[in-house]
């Protein structure tokens, strides 16, 4: 494994009846990843995209021995679907869902969290390794492999930055899509370890949103640990600011969350920004060129 | 996001059990002079303008009364104000109270921490933003085991509470922390937080019930005060949609594109002015509906940047089509569309069947809408 | 550790929305005829004797009846027994059920695990220990996040359910969780539950309730069948206390060190009757109603075997010294004391005051007691 | 550190006010602790046995560096102060506090073992490493240094056996009482390990009683991956059978649980059983005289 998936990735797909799970399952499998299983209740021994569907995630475990999964099922029961998958013992799940309630997402991240399993997401892309294995929705069109690795907050985004580099000449090693929802079970500061241990990684593309102050942390995280060199986009320069949170969500990240702290923060951690998508592909060109200095 | 007036989040607070100052809503002068009158609401009293926006004291959408004509007299002074661009239709009559020290007490989520937070403040009764870091306590809370004792204790003291009203203290906090967890709130907020007498009481209420948990809250489908009728039908079609003062319109898929692409067109001097966010989908006749929308919007010019993921260019491509086709002749607007992605060629195909070109370069793309919406601002 | 009455558990059940058969608890055969008659209990019905103890229906503890007469002779015939050493002092009267399967469904905590276990079985209606694990499903339940909704699904799918029954069960698990845990048990069992038509209904109720929660729980403080009086009295002086068959008393401090005692005194041919832990207590007052207590027990002699911890030697000898001395003459029985650990020298002088002498070797003191008692068995 | 606490162990006590919390916190003292600080809710700013009293665990950790945790608190508070300590961050915790309810001790252990705070107890009587350190009331008369590890399930029968070791001229590397109580925080298997690494241990005195599962889950654990000798002696052989959990919990321990599945096990394991207490220090003293061969 470099980044988290790798070609020994089996990915069970919960929800893979469903129009989005049958689709994506389709995809990740034209990626070249292994999907083994589906799951959903009531469906077990009917096959979608020639892949076994299951009852259970420890039924699909049990036979297929899955060591990655990719949640589609709606919001409401996407929590119970996490819950399945945990106790199954997976260490790596994509939740592709969105509008799961934060509330929801708190008892689902931590609960994870204590049993060692690592969310993707909600609400995200998912990651995806060129060549190896995708657990997620990233359309496989803007993937090549190569060294640039690219973690965001973003969806649509995501592809057009990843496809940015593709088209420049450049491919990727891994890129993960965290989400950007409130809560999210991987956020920059805990995707940046992999990265730098990553033999396959030789610059790191980090592509943040306003709110929030994940861009900060990982800033601070960057100064101190990660001995990489980073390129960095944060969207929403020229956003209204939001109202999300009130004041009281005011008062916990005062003086952050930001464009202007952002770029600051990152800036400051040695990482070159990017005032716009398309000069990101370039800009990691001119790191690649150089050798790999910060 | 749905922003529960004063009133509402009283109501909630009620529920689960937290002090509050006697008295009611009403909706005309007529009917507050009769709660006053009727002893329903103790005089002397407070008459509360029921808006979302901040700062109804300075703002003169606050006044006191102690007689129940004073009391028609306020009511009929505030009822129909515009305040803060909202028209106030309610107000809550609630009598005054001996009032010793006000506190600010709240609970809301911190995302780097991954947890609920307990706020408590000594300086409550002002914007807590205006409070200095060293006067705010905060502890985070985890869901499991939920609010400890020993959490609550230090919330007394950070408030510098004993007896009575610590007491009072150690019984507001859980009521607070299950309506935080059980109303799948953003934000539960109590500013100020009273020391009255021997206990405590909420004389304001601030609560946010979060989107995502509307399918098991029924209760609060009706309440959505703070939305441009636009932006309601939106909403009602699950298309993210915000009006801004510009005159572009912008349809992207994904909030991060969306914001990277108002950042490219602010740098070529566009001024965006509505912006639509599709999500994910790939139903072409939601792709229309946020066209005819958007049509209704009467931007000067419109920007499709999309790029096909789950949406397929593709549909996109159809959609718009058949939305062109449905616009009235008035509302046509110049359209500079770019779409990338999956299904690209199909798409870019099917556009250019219907006369328009698909740019595929965003700087170049953004550049053609801003002189299509007349040029640099 | 609280075990409850069937018709206890039921009423707990109930509290919790799990549904049963329709029915009452009855006292005398008067009042049993009174409510077939009223059709408060349908007929034909069933008659329990609500004793604790299992095999009712083997043992001649549920009948069944068709008519108010019949269940009045019924309840005669059962009312007054004495089952297992259980006098039978209330009935369940219920109505009988159409049922088309019996199975097996409880929550108990698994120790290694640490871990609440929810156990199904579709061998419903016997005792679950004579059910071959093959057929027994055993599922950890974590308290945070408690019992999902998978783990319902995966219960119906092991007890076979589908449809209505199905429904049912998911609606029951979670009232039989929360029960499990607001309740502070140690075991919720249904034992049978039964399929009846579309849904599913508790035959029998087993919960047991754990006394650690007592302080929680004031409602259960009256609850304590299974007691012999002298372990009643013991309890209420917080004095573990357990009466066997033999004839030596053994008051030691620790169940470890109790049990210890016993094997060795088992060993040496001895046979303890009644033993007595001290736990641990440093107040002399506690010591000295020990011996009291055990004085009442009758023992041919006593083995006292403490290691002072918490409990200090010294304050053990003062405790027994005073017991000794409000001991009536004709309870006196043989001692042997050996004191150990903290503040050990001071005891034994307090002893050997007294004239008792403390043998500090485990296995000569036990050999001593041994004798004391009229010899090896 | 050698096992779970050493010289640099600095203890707070919960509930150092109470009758138990004062007498002990003078007893770790005498045993050459260092008690850095006690808590008590509102009687911050006083002392007791000439340390300084904090109204709460944060408190007490920032001013004194308070690394390790002693609960005397009353049995229905025990859970909130175990929380108060996991949240300021303590790694080590001994819970004398006995008749906590199971279900409380659930809650605490699984958050305790998310925060990764080792919890010893409850209703047990903690660690001690003679010529260290004490967390807990094992009487200090019992000790003396020396190279025998003990863990224990017991209380009294564990100062039995360890003074038993003593008096026959052997001394304790560190000795464990893990409480008997339904849900430990440390069970033996927990435990092994710690005394498997010791360098100061040559021999493993195991004491279990009847009940549960935790001296087979032991043997089990011993048997592939503990390399010392161990002395086992179970208590209760002689007791009758215990009632508790009734039928439900009989089918969880099925076949296992008794006397003789505990030594039977432990002997298959590997180690010497003893039949009496008073037989540990003759066959310890044995393996020692013998080298170290299992």
């Amino acid at each position: 494994m470099t980044v988290l998936v790798d070609a020994e990735t089996r990915v069970v797909v919960q929800g893979i009846t469903g129009h989005q799970g049958t689709v994506h399952t389709r995809q990740m499998k034209a990626f070249g990843t292994q999907v083994v299983a589906g799951v959903t209740p009531g469906k077990a021994g009917t096959e979608v995209e020639g892949v076994p569907v299951f009852d259970s995630v420890r039924d699909a475990v049990g036979r297929t021995r899955a060591n990655a999964a990719c949640i589609f099922v709606p919001a409401p029961y996407a929590k119970d679907a996490l819950l399945e998958t945990v106790d199954a013992g997976i260490p790596l799940v994509t939740i592709v869902t969105e509008h799961i309630p934060f509330h929801d997402m708190l008892v689902m991240y931590h609960y994870a969290r204590s049993r060692g399993t690592r969310i993707i997401g909600p609400n995200c892309p998912g990651i995806a390794a060129p060549g190896k294995a995708k657990v997620g929705i990233i359309p496989n069109v803007v993937f090549r492999p190569g060294r640039v690795g690219v973690i965001s907050r973003s969806g649509t985004l995501t592809y057009e930055i990843v496809n940015g580099i593709k088209e420049h000449g450049l491919g990727q090693s891994t890129c993960i899509g965290l989400g950007g929802d409130p809560v999210v079970g991987t956020s920059f500061v805990d995707a940046l370890p992999f990265f730098e241990k990553d033999p396959e990684t030789d610059v790191l593309v980090l592509v943040g949103e306003i709110g929030g102050t994940a861009e900060e942390d990982a800033a601070e995280y960057i100064h101190g640990h990660f001995s990489k060199p980073v390129v960095a986009y944060i969207a929403g320069r020229s956003a209204p600011p939001g109202k999300r949170m009130g004041h009281a969500g005011a008062i916990i990240t005062r003086g952050r969350g930001t464009a202007e702290t952002k770029l600051a923060a990152l800036q400051k951690a040695g990482a070159r920004v990017a005032r716009f998508p398309y000069e990101i592909p370039g800009m990691v060109a001119e790191i690649v060129a150089a050798g790999s200095p910060r | 996001m749905v922003k529960l007036a004063e009133w509402r989040g009283k109501e909630i607070f009620r529920k689960y059990g937290i002090p509050l100052p006697p008295g009611r809503v009403v909706r005309s002068p007529e009917e507050a002079e009769a709660a006053a009158r009727s002893g329903e609401v103790p005089l002397p009293c407070v008459v509360k303008a029921q808006v979302l926006a901040g700062g109804r004291a300075k703002g003169g959408a606050v006044r006191f009364a102690n007689t129940p004509p004073e009391v028609r007299t306020a009511a009929a002074a505030i009822l129909g104000l515009e305040f803060k661009g909202e028209k106030v239709r309610e107000l809550l009559l609630e009598g005054k109270l001996a009032i010793a020290r006000e506190l600010y007490v709240s609970i809301t989520l911190d995302r780097s921490l991954r947890l609920p937070i307990l706020i408590t403040s000594e300086q409550g009764g002002v914007e807590i933003e205006s409070v200095p870091d060293a006067a705010i306590d905060r502890q985070p809370i985890d869901p499991f085991p939920g609010l400890a004792a020993y959490e609550r204790r230090a919330a007394a003291r950070s408030l510098r509470l004993s007896g009575g009203p610590a007491k009072a203290l150690d019984g507001l906090l859980p009521a607070l922390w299950r309506a935080f967890q059980a109303e799948d709130a953003e934000l539960v907020e109590i500013n100020p937080l009273a020391v009255v007498g021997d206990g405590l009481v909420a004389l304001d209420a601030k609560v946010i019930i979060e989107d995502d948990a509307a399918f098991r809250h029924p209760e609060y489908a009706e309440i959505r005060d703070d939305r441009t009728p636009l932006e309601e039908i939106a909403r009602e079609k699950e298309i993210a949609f915000v009006q801004l003062d510009g005159n572009i319109g912008v349809i992207a898929n994904g909030a991060g594109l969306t914001m990277a692409t108002l950042d490219v067109l602010k740098e070529f001097g566009g001024n965006p002015g509505v912006f639509l966010d599709l999500g994910g989908t790939d139903d072409p006749k939601k792709v229309t509906e946020a066209f005819l929308l958007m049509a209704q919007a009467k931007p000067k010019a419109v920007f499709l940047n999309i790029f096909g993921g789950v949406t397929r260019c593709d549909t996109v491509a159809r959609g718009l089509v058949d939305a062109m086709r449905q616009v009235p002749d008035a509302d046509r607007f110049p359209l500079v569309a770019r779409i990338r992605g999956n299904n690209e060629k199909e798409g870019v195909e099917i556009l250019r069947a219907a006369g328009i070109t698909s740019v595929p370069d965003l700087k170049a793309s953004a550049q053609a809408v801003v002189a299509a919406a007349g040029g640099p601002a």
